[in-house]
Protein backbone atom coordinates (compact mmCIF):
# COMPACT_ATOMS: atom_id res chain seq x y z
CA UNK A 1 0.00 0.00 0.00
CA UNK A 2 3.03 1.63 0.29
CA UNK A 3 3.07 2.36 -3.09
CA UNK A 4 -0.25 4.32 -3.53
CA UNK A 5 0.95 7.11 -1.09
CA UNK A 6 4.22 7.04 -2.94
CA UNK A 7 1.82 8.22 -6.28
CA UNK A 8 -0.46 10.44 -4.58
CA UNK A 9 -0.28 14.08 -4.23
CA UNK A 10 -2.56 17.21 -3.94
CA UNK A 11 -2.82 17.75 -7.80
CA UNK A 12 -3.88 14.40 -8.29
CA UNK A 13 -8.14 13.93 -8.39
CA UNK A 14 -7.59 10.30 -9.18
CA UNK A 15 -5.36 7.29 -8.55
CA UNK A 16 -5.92 3.57 -10.27
CA UNK A 17 -4.25 0.76 -8.71
CA UNK A 18 -4.05 -2.67 -10.17
CA UNK A 19 -2.78 -5.63 -7.83
CA UNK A 20 -1.95 -8.76 -8.97
CA UNK A 21 -2.53 -11.72 -6.34
CA UNK A 22 -1.99 -15.39 -6.82
CA UNK A 23 -4.46 -17.86 -7.99
CA UNK A 24 -5.54 -20.71 -5.86
CA UNK A 25 -6.20 -22.20 -9.74
CA UNK A 26 -5.23 -21.81 -13.65
CA UNK A 27 -7.42 -23.48 -16.04
CA UNK A 28 -9.17 -25.37 -13.15
CA UNK A 29 -5.79 -27.12 -11.81
CA UNK A 30 -5.20 -26.37 -8.60
CA UNK A 31 -1.94 -24.40 -7.77
CA UNK A 32 0.24 -25.02 -4.61
CA UNK A 33 2.60 -21.66 -5.03
CA UNK A 34 4.31 -19.71 -7.60
CA UNK A 35 7.62 -18.86 -8.23
CA UNK A 36 9.11 -15.69 -9.97
CA UNK A 37 12.49 -15.77 -11.56
CA UNK A 38 13.81 -12.35 -13.19
CA UNK A 39 16.71 -10.78 -15.00
CA UNK A 40 17.03 -7.85 -12.94
CA UNK A 41 19.03 -5.47 -14.35
CA UNK A 42 17.13 -5.64 -17.55
CA UNK A 43 13.21 -5.91 -15.73
CA UNK A 44 14.13 -2.57 -14.12
CA UNK A 45 15.00 -1.07 -17.98
CA UNK A 46 12.00 -2.40 -19.29
CA UNK A 47 9.65 -1.22 -16.83
CA UNK A 48 11.43 2.31 -17.07
CA UNK A 49 10.77 2.24 -20.66
CA UNK A 50 7.09 1.53 -19.93
CA UNK A 51 7.10 4.34 -17.49
CA UNK A 52 8.20 6.49 -19.90
CA UNK A 53 5.84 5.13 -22.28
CA UNK A 54 2.75 6.13 -20.08
CA UNK A 55 4.55 9.63 -19.50
CA UNK A 56 4.40 10.26 -22.89
CA UNK A 57 1.42 9.28 -23.92
CA UNK A 58 -1.14 10.61 -21.04
CA UNK A 59 -1.25 13.24 -18.57
CA UNK A 60 -0.01 11.26 -15.82
CA UNK A 61 1.98 12.48 -12.07
CA UNK A 62 3.07 9.64 -11.15
CA UNK A 63 3.58 5.74 -11.61
CA UNK A 64 5.17 2.95 -9.79
CA UNK A 65 5.90 -0.41 -10.53
CA UNK A 66 6.20 -3.06 -7.62
CA UNK A 67 6.90 -6.77 -8.44
CA UNK A 68 7.74 -9.16 -6.13
CA UNK A 69 9.77 -12.35 -7.23
CA UNK A 70 10.78 -15.45 -5.29
CA UNK A 71 7.93 -17.86 -3.97
CA UNK A 72 4.84 -16.40 -3.18
CA UNK A 73 2.01 -18.63 -1.95
CA UNK A 74 -1.76 -18.39 -2.73
CA UNK A 75 -3.54 -14.79 -2.58
CA UNK A 76 -0.02 -13.13 -1.98
CA UNK A 77 0.10 -9.55 -4.24
CA UNK A 78 3.28 -10.40 -7.20
CA UNK A 79 2.46 -7.07 -8.69
CA UNK A 80 1.03 -3.69 -7.68
CA UNK A 81 0.90 -0.64 -10.46
CA UNK A 82 -0.21 2.81 -8.99
CA UNK A 83 -1.02 5.67 -11.14
CA UNK A 84 -1.96 8.94 -10.38
CA UNK A 85 -3.80 11.89 -12.36
CA UNK A 86 -5.45 14.84 -12.62
CA UNK A 87 -7.86 12.97 -14.15
CA UNK A 88 -9.14 9.74 -13.68
CA UNK A 89 -9.25 8.64 -17.50
CA UNK A 90 -6.03 9.19 -17.47
CA UNK A 91 -4.96 6.88 -14.50
CA UNK A 92 -7.24 4.01 -16.01
CA UNK A 93 -5.57 4.18 -19.04
CA UNK A 94 -2.17 4.14 -17.63
CA UNK A 95 -2.62 1.38 -15.65
CA UNK A 96 -3.82 -0.64 -17.71
CA UNK A 97 -0.86 -0.21 -20.29
CA UNK A 98 1.42 -1.01 -18.14
CA UNK A 99 0.22 -3.89 -16.84
CA UNK A 100 -0.31 -4.82 -20.76
CA UNK A 101 3.18 -4.27 -21.59
CA UNK A 102 4.77 -5.49 -18.80
CA UNK A 103 3.22 -8.76 -19.00
CA UNK A 104 4.38 -8.41 -22.60
CA UNK A 105 8.17 -7.25 -22.15
CA UNK A 106 9.69 -7.29 -18.52
CA UNK A 107 11.71 -9.97 -18.44
CA UNK A 108 10.05 -12.13 -15.21
CA UNK A 109 9.28 -15.42 -15.68
CA UNK A 110 6.45 -17.58 -13.42
CA UNK A 111 6.63 -20.68 -12.61
CA UNK A 112 3.85 -22.68 -11.09
CA UNK A 113 3.86 -25.45 -8.79
CA UNK A 114 1.22 -28.25 -9.20
CA UNK A 115 0.71 -31.10 -6.73
CA UNK A 116 2.25 -33.60 -9.62
CA UNK A 117 4.45 -30.59 -10.87
CA UNK A 118 5.34 -27.51 -12.52
CA UNK A 119 4.83 -25.40 -15.39
CA UNK A 120 6.52 -22.37 -16.54
CA UNK A 121 3.60 -20.06 -17.57
CA UNK A 122 3.38 -19.70 -21.45
CA UNK A 123 6.61 -21.01 -22.51
CA UNK A 124 5.20 -23.46 -24.47
CA UNK A 125 2.86 -22.98 -27.56
CA UNK B 1 45.41 -15.59 -46.50
CA UNK B 2 42.73 -17.34 -44.27
CA UNK B 3 41.99 -16.05 -41.38
CA UNK B 4 39.91 -18.03 -38.49
CA UNK B 5 39.04 -16.04 -35.90
CA UNK B 6 36.53 -16.86 -33.00
CA UNK B 7 35.36 -15.37 -30.04
CA UNK B 8 34.34 -17.14 -26.21
CA UNK B 9 30.36 -15.00 -25.36
CA UNK B 10 28.67 -15.82 -21.99
CA UNK B 11 25.10 -16.20 -22.54
CA UNK B 12 22.55 -16.00 -19.39
CA UNK B 13 19.56 -18.15 -19.33
CA UNK B 14 16.56 -17.59 -17.65
CA UNK B 15 13.52 -19.17 -16.47
CA UNK B 16 12.80 -22.36 -18.73
CA UNK B 17 15.73 -21.54 -20.73
CA UNK B 18 17.67 -22.07 -17.58
CA UNK B 19 16.65 -25.29 -17.19
CA UNK B 20 17.13 -26.21 -21.06
CA UNK B 21 20.85 -24.99 -21.26
CA UNK B 22 21.50 -26.70 -17.69
CA UNK B 23 23.06 -23.67 -16.18
CA UNK B 24 22.57 -19.66 -15.54
CA UNK B 25 25.75 -19.33 -17.64
CA UNK B 26 26.87 -20.96 -20.50
CA UNK B 27 29.78 -19.83 -22.77
CA UNK B 28 30.00 -20.55 -26.83
CA UNK B 29 32.84 -20.17 -28.81
CA UNK B 30 31.48 -18.16 -31.96
CA UNK B 31 33.25 -16.70 -35.26
CA UNK B 32 33.87 -13.10 -35.01
CA UNK B 33 30.92 -10.85 -35.94
CA UNK B 34 27.98 -13.03 -35.31
CA UNK B 35 24.96 -11.42 -35.33
CA UNK B 36 22.35 -12.10 -32.86
CA UNK B 37 20.05 -13.65 -35.24
CA UNK B 38 23.29 -16.66 -35.64
CA UNK B 39 23.24 -16.43 -31.98
CA UNK B 40 20.30 -17.92 -31.69
CA UNK B 41 20.25 -20.21 -34.48
CA UNK B 42 23.18 -21.77 -32.73
CA UNK B 43 21.64 -21.94 -29.67
CA UNK B 44 18.46 -23.52 -30.98
CA UNK B 45 20.97 -26.18 -32.93
CA UNK B 46 22.68 -27.31 -29.72
CA UNK B 47 19.84 -27.25 -27.77
CA UNK B 48 16.74 -28.23 -29.87
CA UNK B 49 14.22 -27.93 -27.05
CA UNK B 50 14.64 -23.98 -27.02
CA UNK B 51 13.48 -24.54 -30.58
CA UNK B 52 10.01 -25.91 -29.10
CA UNK B 53 9.34 -23.08 -26.87
CA UNK B 54 6.42 -20.17 -27.66
CA UNK B 55 9.17 -18.19 -28.46
CA UNK B 56 12.99 -17.16 -27.57
CA UNK B 57 14.46 -13.67 -27.57
CA UNK B 58 18.20 -12.74 -27.03
CA UNK B 59 19.22 -9.47 -24.87
CA UNK B 60 22.10 -7.89 -25.52
CA UNK B 61 23.38 -5.70 -23.15
CA UNK B 62 19.61 -5.49 -21.48
CA UNK B 63 18.24 -4.71 -23.98
CA UNK B 64 16.24 -6.94 -26.97
CA UNK B 65 18.16 -7.70 -29.80
CA UNK B 66 17.39 -7.15 -33.18
CA UNK B 67 18.61 -10.48 -35.38
CA UNK B 68 21.11 -7.78 -37.45
CA UNK B 69 22.90 -6.82 -34.32
CA UNK B 70 26.98 -7.98 -33.69
CA UNK B 71 28.08 -9.59 -30.71
CA UNK B 72 31.08 -8.56 -29.14
CA UNK B 73 32.85 -10.91 -26.92
CA UNK B 74 32.21 -8.71 -23.68
CA UNK B 75 28.49 -7.70 -24.47
CA UNK B 76 26.33 -9.04 -22.03
CA UNK B 77 23.86 -11.40 -23.84
CA UNK B 78 20.81 -13.42 -22.08
CA UNK B 79 18.33 -15.87 -23.77
CA UNK B 80 15.14 -14.58 -22.92
CA UNK B 81 12.02 -17.44 -22.61
CA UNK B 82 8.39 -15.86 -23.50
CA UNK B 83 7.90 -14.09 -20.35
CA UNK B 84 5.14 -14.24 -17.60
CA UNK B 85 5.60 -11.66 -15.15
CA UNK B 86 2.61 -9.73 -13.78
CA UNK C 1 -7.48 0.14 2.20
CA UNK C 2 -9.74 -1.88 4.34
CA UNK C 3 -11.48 -2.06 1.08
CA UNK C 4 -8.68 -4.12 -0.75
CA UNK C 5 -8.60 -6.61 1.41
CA UNK C 6 -12.28 -7.07 1.63
CA UNK C 7 -11.81 -7.72 -2.50
CA UNK C 8 -9.25 -10.58 -2.07
CA UNK C 9 -9.35 -13.87 -2.06
CA UNK C 10 -7.80 -16.81 -3.37
CA UNK C 11 -9.93 -17.49 -6.41
CA UNK C 12 -9.06 -13.31 -7.91
CA UNK C 13 -6.16 -12.79 -9.96
CA UNK C 14 -6.97 -8.89 -10.27
CA UNK C 15 -7.54 -5.96 -8.00
CA UNK C 16 -8.28 -2.73 -9.87
CA UNK C 17 -8.51 -0.17 -7.43
CA UNK C 18 -9.93 3.37 -8.02
CA UNK C 19 -8.89 6.20 -5.78
CA UNK C 20 -10.37 9.67 -5.63
CA UNK C 21 -8.75 12.03 -4.21
CA UNK C 22 -9.29 15.68 -3.25
CA UNK C 23 -7.74 17.95 -6.36
CA UNK C 24 -6.63 21.28 -4.76
CA UNK C 25 -7.02 23.17 -7.54
CA UNK C 26 -10.03 23.40 -9.98
CA UNK C 27 -10.12 24.98 -13.62
CA UNK C 28 -6.53 26.71 -12.41
CA UNK C 29 -8.68 28.02 -9.33
CA UNK C 30 -6.79 26.81 -5.61
CA UNK C 31 -9.34 24.80 -3.97
CA UNK C 32 -9.16 25.20 0.08
CA UNK C 33 -11.60 22.02 1.05
CA UNK C 34 -14.55 20.46 -0.10
CA UNK C 35 -17.85 19.40 0.85
CA UNK C 36 -19.81 16.33 0.27
CA UNK C 37 -23.61 15.87 0.92
CA UNK C 38 -25.84 12.79 0.29
CA UNK C 39 -28.70 11.87 0.36
CA UNK C 40 -27.17 8.43 2.07
CA UNK C 41 -30.47 5.90 1.47
CA UNK C 42 -30.85 6.33 -2.04
CA UNK C 43 -27.25 6.38 -2.22
CA UNK C 44 -27.05 3.24 -0.87
CA UNK C 45 -29.33 1.95 -3.38
CA UNK C 46 -28.24 3.86 -6.36
CA UNK C 47 -24.58 2.13 -5.12
CA UNK C 48 -26.51 -1.22 -5.10
CA UNK C 49 -28.03 -0.90 -8.44
CA UNK C 50 -24.26 -0.10 -9.88
CA UNK C 51 -22.92 -2.85 -8.71
CA UNK C 52 -25.63 -5.48 -9.40
CA UNK C 53 -25.22 -3.83 -12.44
CA UNK C 54 -21.34 -4.85 -12.61
CA UNK C 55 -21.91 -8.26 -11.39
CA UNK C 56 -24.00 -9.13 -14.74
CA UNK C 57 -21.81 -7.68 -17.52
CA UNK C 58 -18.53 -8.89 -16.06
CA UNK C 59 -17.33 -12.18 -14.35
CA UNK C 60 -16.52 -10.00 -10.98
CA UNK C 61 -15.79 -11.52 -7.87
CA UNK C 62 -16.32 -8.64 -5.32
CA UNK C 63 -16.56 -5.32 -5.43
CA UNK C 64 -16.65 -2.54 -2.29
CA UNK C 65 -17.79 1.02 -3.32
CA UNK C 66 -16.85 3.65 -0.21
CA UNK C 67 -17.41 7.22 -0.31
CA UNK C 68 -16.87 9.63 2.35
CA UNK C 69 -19.68 12.79 3.13
CA UNK C 70 -18.85 15.68 4.76
CA UNK C 71 -15.62 18.14 4.83
CA UNK C 72 -12.96 17.14 3.25
CA UNK C 73 -9.07 18.37 3.15
CA UNK C 74 -6.95 18.48 -0.08
CA UNK C 75 -5.57 15.40 -0.36
CA UNK C 76 -8.18 13.30 1.87
CA UNK C 77 -9.72 10.16 -0.17
CA UNK C 78 -12.83 11.21 -0.68
CA UNK C 79 -13.94 8.01 -2.96
CA UNK C 80 -12.35 4.39 -3.34
CA UNK C 81 -13.81 1.38 -5.73
CA UNK C 82 -12.42 -1.59 -5.03
CA UNK C 83 -12.77 -4.53 -7.34
CA UNK C 84 -11.44 -8.25 -8.10
CA UNK C 85 -11.60 -11.00 -10.64
CA UNK C 86 -9.85 -13.81 -11.58
CA UNK C 87 -8.48 -12.08 -14.81
CA UNK C 88 -7.79 -8.45 -14.98
CA UNK C 89 -10.02 -7.03 -17.74
CA UNK C 90 -13.06 -7.47 -16.18
CA UNK C 91 -11.72 -5.91 -13.12
CA UNK C 92 -10.35 -2.74 -15.10
CA UNK C 93 -13.95 -2.41 -17.19
CA UNK C 94 -16.15 -2.71 -14.14
CA UNK C 95 -14.27 -0.86 -11.65
CA UNK C 96 -14.36 2.05 -14.47
CA UNK C 97 -18.09 1.64 -15.18
CA UNK C 98 -18.83 1.92 -11.70
CA UNK C 99 -16.63 4.88 -10.83
CA UNK C 100 -18.29 6.70 -14.06
CA UNK C 101 -22.35 5.17 -13.36
CA UNK C 102 -21.18 6.76 -9.32
CA UNK C 103 -20.36 10.41 -10.83
CA UNK C 104 -23.81 10.31 -12.88
CA UNK C 105 -25.96 8.69 -10.60
CA UNK C 106 -25.64 8.52 -7.06
CA UNK C 107 -27.20 11.35 -5.31
CA UNK C 108 -24.41 12.84 -3.61
CA UNK C 109 -23.04 16.61 -4.43
CA UNK C 110 -19.90 17.95 -3.89
CA UNK C 111 -19.28 21.91 -3.03
CA UNK C 112 -15.60 23.63 -3.57
CA UNK C 113 -14.62 26.13 -1.37
CA UNK C 114 -12.89 28.90 -2.62
CA UNK C 115 -10.90 31.48 -0.32
CA UNK C 116 -13.62 33.78 -1.88
CA UNK C 117 -17.22 31.64 -2.60
CA UNK C 118 -18.24 28.34 -2.84
CA UNK C 119 -19.90 25.95 -5.87
CA UNK C 120 -22.00 23.40 -6.18
CA UNK C 121 -20.22 21.24 -8.84
CA UNK C 122 -22.28 20.57 -11.69
CA UNK C 123 -25.17 22.67 -10.63
CA UNK C 124 -25.24 24.86 -13.38
CA UNK C 125 -24.57 24.84 -17.56
CA UNK D 1 -70.44 17.35 -8.78
CA UNK D 2 -67.52 19.42 -8.25
CA UNK D 3 -64.79 18.20 -5.55
CA UNK D 4 -61.22 19.71 -4.76
CA UNK D 5 -59.42 16.89 -3.37
CA UNK D 6 -55.81 17.97 -2.53
CA UNK D 7 -52.94 16.62 -0.56
CA UNK D 8 -50.17 17.99 1.31
CA UNK D 9 -46.83 16.35 0.51
CA UNK D 10 -42.99 16.70 1.91
CA UNK D 11 -40.06 17.28 -0.40
CA UNK D 12 -36.76 17.08 0.86
CA UNK D 13 -34.23 19.07 -0.88
CA UNK D 14 -30.54 18.81 -1.64
CA UNK D 15 -27.08 20.16 -2.27
CA UNK D 16 -27.78 23.48 -4.44
CA UNK D 17 -31.62 22.76 -4.54
CA UNK D 18 -31.79 23.07 -0.38
CA UNK D 19 -30.27 26.42 -1.23
CA UNK D 20 -32.61 27.40 -3.65
CA UNK D 21 -35.74 26.32 -1.48
CA UNK D 22 -34.27 27.38 1.91
CA UNK D 23 -34.90 24.42 3.78
CA UNK D 24 -33.44 20.43 3.81
CA UNK D 25 -37.94 19.65 3.89
CA UNK D 26 -40.35 21.88 1.95
CA UNK D 27 -43.97 21.08 1.95
CA UNK D 28 -46.62 21.87 -0.99
CA UNK D 29 -50.49 21.49 -1.05
CA UNK D 30 -51.18 19.75 -4.38
CA UNK D 31 -54.04 17.95 -6.03
CA UNK D 32 -54.48 14.35 -5.33
CA UNK D 33 -52.94 12.36 -8.67
CA UNK D 34 -49.91 15.08 -9.47
CA UNK D 35 -47.32 13.43 -11.43
CA UNK D 36 -43.82 14.06 -10.93
CA UNK D 37 -43.91 15.77 -13.66
CA UNK D 38 -46.64 17.90 -12.68
CA UNK D 39 -44.74 18.59 -9.44
CA UNK D 40 -41.40 19.35 -11.09
CA UNK D 41 -43.29 22.10 -12.49
CA UNK D 42 -44.78 23.72 -9.75
CA UNK D 43 -41.34 23.38 -8.31
CA UNK D 44 -39.77 25.64 -10.96
CA UNK D 45 -42.80 27.98 -10.81
CA UNK D 46 -42.49 28.16 -6.94
CA UNK D 47 -38.76 28.00 -7.19
CA UNK D 48 -37.59 29.90 -10.42
CA UNK D 49 -33.87 29.61 -9.63
CA UNK D 50 -34.39 25.63 -9.88
CA UNK D 51 -35.18 25.96 -13.55
CA UNK D 52 -31.77 27.85 -13.81
CA UNK D 53 -29.59 24.46 -12.70
CA UNK D 54 -28.37 22.28 -15.77
CA UNK D 55 -30.95 19.54 -14.69
CA UNK D 56 -32.99 18.64 -11.86
CA UNK D 57 -34.71 14.93 -10.82
CA UNK D 58 -37.26 14.10 -8.72
CA UNK D 59 -37.18 11.12 -6.59
CA UNK D 60 -39.99 9.06 -5.45
CA UNK D 61 -39.39 6.30 -2.20
CA UNK D 62 -35.63 6.46 -2.64
CA UNK D 63 -35.80 5.83 -7.07
CA UNK D 64 -35.68 8.49 -9.80
CA UNK D 65 -39.25 9.05 -10.50
CA UNK D 66 -40.49 9.20 -13.96
CA UNK D 67 -42.57 12.00 -15.09
CA UNK D 68 -45.85 10.17 -15.42
CA UNK D 69 -45.54 8.84 -11.75
CA UNK D 70 -48.42 9.59 -8.95
CA UNK D 71 -47.63 10.91 -6.31
CA UNK D 72 -49.20 9.58 -3.21
CA UNK D 73 -49.42 11.75 0.34
CA UNK D 74 -47.10 9.29 2.07
CA UNK D 75 -44.44 9.23 -0.16
CA UNK D 76 -41.11 10.12 0.29
CA UNK D 77 -40.07 12.70 -2.72
CA UNK D 78 -37.00 14.22 -2.66
CA UNK D 79 -35.42 17.13 -5.17
CA UNK D 80 -32.01 15.59 -6.93
CA UNK D 81 -30.09 18.51 -8.41
CA UNK D 82 -27.26 17.41 -10.93
CA UNK D 83 -25.23 14.77 -8.52
CA UNK D 84 -21.65 15.41 -8.30
CA UNK D 85 -20.23 12.53 -6.36
CA UNK D 86 -16.87 10.61 -7.17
Amino acid sequence: MACIHRVSGPASGGIDVFIGTVRDATKGKEVLRLEFETYEKMALREMQKIAAAAFERWPVQALVIHHRTGVLQIGEVAVVIAVSAAHRDAAFDACRFTINTLKQTVPIWKKELFADGEVWVAAHP
Amino acid sequence: MIELSNMQIKIQTFGIAREICGDAQISMLVPESTTAGQLKQLLTEQYPRLGALASFLLAVNEEYAEPHIQLQANDEIAVIPPVSGG
